[in-house]
Order: structure tokens, then sequence, then C-alpha cells
């Protein structure tokens, strides 16, 4: 099994910006032109665009791209993160939006640090109920709002959040206890925790 | 005296499970035994050569009705435990009288058809009964018992049509 | 007069219709269902992790382990990204056969989808006659790759292995022989009174609901969205073939059905689009030993036999594993469906409805 | 002696061993066609073409483990598969497999009893049958055997009205309730009174697959829904009696079609002088031929169609099949007077 050779972790992604010659799509510009200054940056990477955005302003932008003729994101393909731990907002929430009218995509990316909430976009895109409990579930992120905020793939009683970095690929550790005697001691200070 | 030991056990069994369908705690056992009751009486039906009967009692009561009741005991609160009620009204002394009463009744008229002949044909009656007695009972329900046979329909088309109209109200 | 009394009822995650280990809460009226909760995670293997944890060429392998009906297809949208990301260029020959595998798993995947959505129905000899001929693609996949169900049949770039001799003339054969089997299926099913009264009107869910809900693939083409990935944002060779995208107009049960079962006939119309102009040339084109991608990330979507099969990848381009891995399963956002379909219908017509919009549990789980 | 008791019994020992046999064989025979339909084999090891599959279905089904759920009504629970067996078995006793045949100097008559109202006693005996259901879904103290109860029950009475109510225009036809005095009228008719009452056979037919839970009307087991349906917490020699009686059921139901509308032990024919040749086959053999060509259908049926919905069943039995009966009744009715 290869093991990462990662010493230092890095600190956030590249977010490269787009080159100078391509201008960016219609629906950006509209939307800075709509909502000024809800783009704290744009970025383009082998051929997506990608929206960086404040999580205050997250559900201005999202209804606005779902509504306005240029755009129309109706249909929002994904909500997922990523964590990067040495940064001080350590998450990324992603959102893959694509149109189904005018068939383009983008993404919209907001910061979160640990424990601190993201609005939640099921109010424009219901289907993104179970993708934000999925990213609660793994990454730990609350969504502000969310109608129904539970685990959904990890058991209800799960300590942690199996996609953080920080988080053991083999496991929060009891699971590696092979005398059930000290698997027992270890749930039981769990449950009285 | 091979009928007589065919009426007496039956006899025992009838009310066996005639005390059972009472006594029983849980309800649908209750239900059981009333169908078990039901088959006993259709088999002296039969032993009295009443096949017609006998089946009709078997259709209708054992497989209609008391299918319906089961229907409606399972569908009621399975959960609540018969004994944890105490229902007032069986304490009140009302019940033993019109037990009572009943009881005279019923004898009343055991005395009575015992003073009679017990042979005695039912008037209008066909003087010699059909082979087998479905074409009697349809005989006598047709002629002389026409206007209660209609009366009992229209009593059934009556609350059937009530009980419709009561389903309908809950609905809307 | 009586109280209704509400039932709870656990469907799954031990039930013969749930496809697997999903688990369905159901409130009864009766067997009218007032709410439906899905509860999943029993098959939650932490792929997303583990992934994150193997070399880019591991992970093809892995992949497979998630749609496991439509190994071929997972394959095809992990490498396709991973692609996308290096900016590799895959020769034309590669492509076109990764079009023909990802096609006969399209049909597999049907083939499994429509058995057990018959079966769930009741006309049980669907299910044997449509496992009949996924026997046959699975023969022909064992040809290729010596492998049935996890085939681990494309690379980063290509493909470990040209198609063997006379593979495309089995090929051939055998969409000949599914054309007459889909009109077979038709016949038992399509005109069915009992068919079309347990589909028709049955967890019905109009267009901008459908999309507003994140459904994908076939059961948004139901709902007459035109919306194909294979046509709208073309991929492998796509581009280069003529096919229809069917679409419904009532978007209920039967819509999804008669949907899938032209998707057999399109399959097969582009199988031998693609074995006529199968090119001649490598099947690997050029791919550095070490595979590296350089920094950055992206999302790349394939349709596949279920909806949108979509891949975010980060890689910080040091290390020899992606940074993030995380896939979009289309199961899972078209199970998100569920509840709402199956509102006020009864508890026969759940189990029409989770063969409706046709979920592998891999898949959902992960 | 010998007339009133001796016989009867071998009638009823000999009925009752050829019917449990042939369960157990209609089982293996389901088991061969639906997978001659589904290009399959089916059972192919034990014996010749597996022919002792159901031997050894039995010494399985026997030698299992015989759980009682934990908080079941126990009673009831044994209960419920011995009283959805016995109707069945008891509902032979009224069919005639032919007509008087002479034995040994005895002139035997091949039914068990020839009671003036057997019709009626099918009809009774079946509606006896659904307790066993009913009490299964109550006595297992599980939801998913409740709901099939429930169903099972529900659709049982909805379609004995039709059917009961179809079998009353046949006794119109016929002018008798005897089972052996029905075959004898179609004898007298010159016809087989499917070809009188077409209507009425299709009734009791679809009722039958009804009444006998059998596809596509088998929702109280449908295995997708209701994971076993009222059987699901049975194991062993009990959810046996269960399987038993479905395909005891089947039979009384293809012997009750053959004796009331395909003249039971009659060839085809009966009165064509020409055709006296057939003759040479008893007529036991006729009544089994038929018989076993309705059983064929039920299981062919279960091999081609879906299921109903439990609602749209009962839409059928109410909306469409009821009101066909009556009709049918009153225009024999009619006919039988005018004619």
């Amino acid at each position: 099994m290869p093991e990462p050779t990662r010493i230092a972790p890095p600190a956030g992604p590249t977010d490269p910006p787009p080159p100078a010659e391509l201008p960016p799509p219609v629906f950006l510009t509209a939307l800075q032109r709509g909502l000024p200054g809800t783009i704290e940056k744009l970025s383009y990477w082998v051929g997506d665009w990608t929206a960086i955005l404040p999580a205050a302003r997250l559900i201005e932008v999202a209804t606005h791209l779902r509504d306005a003729p240029g755009a129309l994101f109706n249909f929002c393909s994904d909500v997922t993160a990523s964590d990067w731990p040495p940064r001080a907002k350590r998450f990324d929430v992603i959102y893959c939006l694509y149109s189904t009218t005018l068939r383009h995509r983008v993404r919209l990316k907001v910061q979160a640090g640990d424990g601190e909430a993201v609005p939640t976009v099921t109010g424009v895109w219901p289907s993104a109920n179970w993708l934000e409990r999925e990213v609660f579930d793994l990454f730990g992120i609350p969504f502000e709002g969310h109608p129904d905020l539970r685990r959904i793939l990890m058991p209800d009683d799960w300590q942690g959040h199996p996609q953080r970095k920080d988080y053991p690929l083999e496991g929060p550790g009891e699971l590696l206890i092979e005398d059930p005697v000290d698997w027992l001691r270890v749930r039981h200070a769990r449950e009285i925790e | 005296m091979l009928e007589a030991i065919v009426f007496y056990t039956l006899a025992v069994f009838t009310l066996g499970f005639g005390v059972l369908v009472i006594t029983a705690r849980n309800t649908v056992h209750s239900v059981l035994f009333l169908v078990a009751n039901f088959l006993c009486v259709a088999v002296l039906y039969v032993a009295l050569a009443a096949e017609f009967l006998a089946v009709i009692q078997v259709l209708v009561y054992a497989g209609g009705i008391v299918v319906l009741y089961l229907f409606v005991v399972m569908l009621v609160n399975l959960k609540a435990i018969p004994e944890a009620r105490v229902d007032p009204r069986r304490r009140s002394r009302l019940g033993f009288v019109l037990a009572a009463a009943l009881l005279a009744e019923v004898s009343a008229i055991l005395v009575y058809a015992g003073s009679r002949s017990p042979m005695a044909p039912a008037p209008g009656a066909p003087a010699t009964p059909a082979p087998g007695n479905t074409e009697t009972v349809g005989w006598l329900l047709y002629t002389d018992y026409l206007v209660p046979f209609e009366v009992a329909s229209v009593l059934l088309l009556v609350a059937m049509i009530g009980a419709i109209l009561l389903a309908r109200k809950q609905e809307a | 007069m009586f109280d209704t009394n509400e039932l709870v009822i656990n469907m799954g995650p031990q039930h013969p219709s749930t496809h697997g280990v999903l688990r369905v809460v159901l409130r009864l009226d009766g067997e009218r269902v007032i709410e439906a909760k899905v509860v999943i995670g029993y098959l939650h293997r932490g792929i997303e992790k583990l992934c994150e944890h193997r070399d880019w060429g591991q992970i093809v392998l892995i992949t497979d382990r998630m749609d496991y009906v439509a190994a071929a297809s997972n394959n095809l949208g992990y490498c396709e990204t991973v692609e996308k990301l290096m900016s590799l260029e895959v020769p034309p020959r590669a492509q076109y056969i990764r079009t023909i595998l990802a096609e006969l798993q399209r049909i597999a995947s049907h083939c499994l989808w429509l058995g057990t959505h018959a079966m769930d129905i009741g006309a049980m000899t669907v299910f044997l006659y449509a496992f009949r001929e996924r026997e046959l693609i699975l023969d022909l996949f064992e040809e290729y790759c010596g492998a049935r169900l996890t085939y681990n049949a494309m690379r980063i770039g290509g493909l470990p292995l040209d198609i063997p001799p006379r593979w495309d003339a089995k090929v051939r054969a055998f969409c000949d022989i599914l054309d007459t089997k889909v009109d077979e299926y038709e016949e038992l099913l399509t005109h069915n009174r009992i068919w079309l009264e347990r589909t028709r009107g049955v967890g019905v869910i109009g267009a901008a609901e459908a999309i507003a809900i994140g459904l994908s693939g076939p059961a948004l083409r139901g709902s007459a969205v035109p919306r194909d990935i294979r046509k709208d944002e073309p991929y492998a060779a796509y581009a280069d073939f003529a096919f229809d995208v069917p679409i419904g107009d009532a978007g209920d049960t039967y819509d999804r059905y008669l949907v899938r079962i032209e998707e057999f006939r399109q399959s097969t119309r582009i199988i031998r689009q693609a074995l006529d102009g199968l090119p001649e040339g490598p099947i690997l084109g050029k791919v550095p030993r070490l595979i590296k991608p350089p920094a950055g990330e992206t999302y790349h979507a394939i349709e596949s036999p279920k909806g949108e099969l979509g891949y975010f990848i980060v890689s910080d381009g040091k290390s020899n594993v992606p940074y993030r891995f995380r896939v979009r399963p289309p199961s899972f956002c078209n199970l998100q469906a569920l509840p709402r379909l199956v509102k006020g219908h009864l508890v026969a017509d759940v189990v029409a409805l989770i063969g409706s919009i046709d979920i592998v549990l891999g898949e959902v789980d992960r | 002696m010998v007339e009133t008791y001796l016989v009867p019994l071998l009638k009823i020992a000999v009925l009752l061993n050829a019917v449990l046999v042939a369960v157990t064989y209609m089982v293996l025979l389901e088991r061969k066609v639906i997978a001659w339909v589904q290009v399959r084999l089916g059972p192919m090891r034990v014996g010749p073409y597996g022919v002792l599959q159901p031997i050894a279905d039995a010494l399985k089904l026997m030698l299992k483990e015989d759980i009682t759920p934990a908080r079941a009504d126990r009673f009831v629970f044994t209960l419920a598969p011995i009283v959805s067996m016995v109707p069945a078995l008891i509902a032979f006793a009224v069919i005639p497999f032919d007509d008087e045949v002479t034995l040994f100097g005895y002139k035997l008559s091949l039914v068990v009893a020839d009671v003036n109202v057997g019709l009626l006693y099918v009809v009774a005996t079946t509606s006896i049958s659904v307790y066993g259901i009913i009490l299964a879904g109550y006595a297992s103290n599980s939801k998913f055997p409740l709901l099939a109860g429930l169903r099972a029950s529900a659709q049982l009475i909805s379609y004995e009205v039709a059917v009961t109510m179809m079998l009353v225009s046949i006794v119109v036809t016929a002018g008798t309730l005897s089972m052996v005095g029905i075959v004898k009228a179609q004898l007298d008719a010159h016809l087989w009174f499917v070809f009188i009452q077409p209507v009425a056979f299709v009734i009791l037919f679809i009722g039958g697959l009804a009444e006998t839970n059998r596809a596509p009307f088998d929702l109280p087991e449908a295995e997708q829904e209701l994971t076993g349906g009222f059987h699901t917490e049975y194991s062993g020699m009990r959810f046996a009696l269960f399987f038993l009686a479905e395909y005891a059921n089947m039979i009384v139901v293809s012997a009750v079609a053959t004796t009331l509308f395909f003249g039971g032990w009659l060839r085809p024919f009966p009165n064509v002088a020409p055709l006296a040749f057939l003759d040479l086959v008893p007529g036991w053999i006729w009544f089994l031929m038929k018989t076993f060509v309705f059983l064929y259908i039920f299981i062919w049926i279960r091999a081609t169609l879906p299921r109903y919905r439990y609602d749209q069943l009962m839409r059928l039995g109410w909306k469409v099949l009821i009101p066909l009966a009556i009709a049918n009744l009153v225009v024999s009715g009619i006919l039988k007077v005018l004619l």
C-alpha cells in the first residue's frame, strides 16, 4: 500500500485565475454586475469555471444563478467539500451546478472554518438535501437552516467525521483493538461521554 | 342409540364452546370459539338431515359474518389488554335480569313445543318432502313466509345503506 | 368510530425488493403511505476516503465496486476525469472501444433493472429472460478482460487491452439477438393490462420538480426532460454517432419503463455504429510512467446507466494520490426522490417505485 | 355394515392419499412448467428429471426446526396451518370423479358423498379456509403477516360473493345442487355448461384465481411486497401445510370448474354417437385430464402475468365481477323461465 508521500500538506487549493485572454462566461459577468462584490475570486482550470464566494452571500448568488435568464442553473449536480487543515478556514464547500436548458456548468465554492455553519441551499435546490447531509456527516460542516440535518451514511452514534484529513483511514481506533475487553472499555468510556 | 350419542356429544361441544366464547380473555380466541360453536351447530343440523341449513350455517355464519368479526377485532385495538380495563356495565344487575328473562322465554318455548306433537309437519309444506330439503326450504320461503322474507331483505338493505352513509360521513 | 391506527413498518434492510440493504421506514394508514423515510449507509465502505489513499492507477479498480452492475461505466467516468485533469489525449480506437464497453454495460444494467423491476411487480418470467441476455454480455466482457462483474477494464489514457480477435463479430451477433429479445420483453409487458395498471400514473413527477429534486438519467428523461450527457456534453466517442434520446411525457413509472426499453435499442444502434467505424491505432495514449496530475481540480460527469455519474477530483500536484476524491453517485441522488414519489401510494407501489428509479446500493452508500 | 362404513372409509383413505400425493407433485409440476417457460430446467438432481424432488422437499420440511416466534399467540399460531389445510382436503368429498363403476362386483360411485347440496358444500368449505390465512397473520405478531392477513381476508370475502352468485346461475341452469346431478344435467342438455354459461365460467375462473391467492392475485403472499406474506414467520412443516393447502385449493377449483362447466367425467361431445370410441378411456381419466389442463393454465398464468395491486383487485371484484355475476344470474333466470 503506497502511503501518501505528503510531508507538508498543501495549504489550500490552487484555484488558478483564468488566463487573461479568456473572458468569463456571460452568466458570471452578469452575476458580477447584478450582485457586485459577491465573487471573491474567479478560477478557471481545464475548462471548468469556479466562482469563490463568501458564505454569507451564498443564497443570494444561488438564487440569482438559478433564476437569471442567462444562467438558469436549475440543476444542482453535486454538493461536496474538501478539507485543507493548515488553512484557518479549513473547509471548502463546493457546489456543482448545471443548467438543463442552457447546458452549461459552473462551480461555486465557499470557505468555512471548523464548526462554522454554511447556509443551506436546499431552499434553492431541493436536491441539495441529502448531499448537504452527506457533507455534514463526513466533514462535520453544519448547514444552517437545513430541514433534516442528520448523519446519512455513517451510523447515528458515530464519533468523528471520516472525510477529514486528520481522520485515519483505519477508522477511529477501537476497531483495531484486538482484546474485546479493551474494546468494551473504550466503548463504555465513550458512552459515558 | 348412535344418534343419541352423536347428539349429546355435539350438545356438549356446542355448549362448551359457547361458554368458552364468553369466558375467553383474548378476543380473537373468543371469536374462534364462536366459529367452533357454529360448526358444531352445523353438524347438529346434518344429524337432523337438514343439510341445506347446515351448509348455509357454515357458509353465512362461519365463513362470512365471523370473518368480519375477526376483521374488526383485529383492526380495533390489538394491543389493549382486556383485563386492564374494568367495564362498569359488567357490574350492573341489569344483565342478570335480562339473562333471566331470556332464560324464562326459552324455557317457555321449550315447554310449549314439547306439548305439541313433535312430528307434526309444518303447515303448507308439500305432503311428500322433496329429495333433499333445499326445495322445501325454498318452497316455504317463497310462499308462506314470503312477507317475512321480503321484510328481512329490506331490513338488510336499509342496514347496508345506513352503513355506507355512516362510512361516507366520516370520510367527508 | 375506529381510531385510524397508523402502522409503521420497516421495509428492509433485509427485504426481498429493496435491491440490497436499503431500508425504508413507512408510516402507513391502512396500506397507504403517509410518509416514507429512507435510511441508507448499510453498505458504506468509505470508498472516497479509501481512494484518497490509493495511487491514481489503483483507483480504477475501486470504482468497479461502486455501481457493481455497471463497473465499466464507473471506470470510464474516473479515467476521463483524470485525463481531463492531466489534459491527456486518448487515441480514437480506445475511445471507440470504451464507448462500446460503456454501452454494453448500459444494456447489462438495464437488463438487471428490467428483470428486478418486473419481478417486483410480479412478472417473474421477464426476470429470467432479462438475465439470460445479461449473461451474454458478461460472457463478452469475460472474453474482453477476463472478469464478469468487476472489470477493471480501463486505464488512465486508454485501455489495458485491445479487443480479442472476432470479438466484434460476437458483439454484433449479440446486438441482433438483443433487438429481438427487447421485442419479446415488450410483448410481455408494454401492452399488458395489469402492467399498465400497475405502472401508469404511479409515482408521477413533473419536469420542473424532477430537476429540482435532482433526478438524472432515465428517471429524469421519463419526466420529459431531454437531458442526456452523451448528447449534451459528448464524451468518449459519442459525438461521432447518431442516436436518439427517448423521453417520456407523463413522468410516471410507465414512462420511465418505456424510456429504458428504448435505450436498449439506442444502445445497440450506437454499438453497431462504433463497430462499423472502429479505427485502427494504439489503445493507450502517451501516458507518463508515473501518473501525477498537476495541481488543480475538476468535475466531470458521464451518463451512466443510472444517470449523471460525476467525479470531482482534486490533485495537489505533489503526491501520488488524489487529494480529494468525490463521486456524485446517480443512485444516491435519484433515491432522494423516493419519499416524494411514494407519498400517497400503496405499499405495492413502493416496491414498484424503488425498481423504477433503479438504484444500486453499492453506489448509494459507497 | 360394509356398505355404510367400510366403503366410505376406504374411499376417504384412497382419496386423501391421492390428493396429498397429487398436491406434492403439483409443486413439482409448477416448478418444472415455470422453469420451462423461463428457459430453465427446474429441479433435476433428485431422481431422473427431478421426479423425486417432492419427497426430498417433504423430508426437508419435516426435519426442519419448527420455530414459533417468541411473542406469537401460540395456540392460534399452531391452529392456523391446520385450519387452512383441512377445508382444502374436505372439499374433495363431494367431487365426483366418475359415474358409478363396477369393481369386484360392487357398484361403486366414485364420489365420497353425493350430498344433495354439494355445490354449496364446496363454497362453504372454501369460505372457511380464509381463517387459516387471517389467523396466521394475526398470530405471528408481526406486521407484514398482519397486513397480508387483512389483504387475504378482504380479497376472499369480495371474490366469494361473485363466485357464489355465479354458482347460483349454474344451479338455475342445472336445476340441482348436487355435483353428480350437475354433470348428469350436462349429459341431458347435450352440452357442456361452458357453452351455455360462458360468462359464469370466466367469473369462476377469475374468482378461483383470486380465492386461491394465485397470480395475478397473489397479494397475500406477494414476496416482493410483504416478504413472505402471512407465512413469513412460519417454518418447517407448518409452513408446508400452508403451501400444500394452496395447491390443494388449486386442485379443488380446477376440479369444480371441470365438474360444473366441462362435463366432469363425460367425454367430449357426450351425445355424438360417432365419437363413442372415446368411451374406451374411462371417465375418471377424462376428469383428471380436464382438471390437469386447468392446473396447467393456473401455472401458465403465474409465469406470464404481473401482479395486481390491492385496490385494483378490489375494484375488479366489486365493480366488474359482481355486477357481471348479477346480470348473468338475471339473464339465466329469465331464459330459464322462457325456455
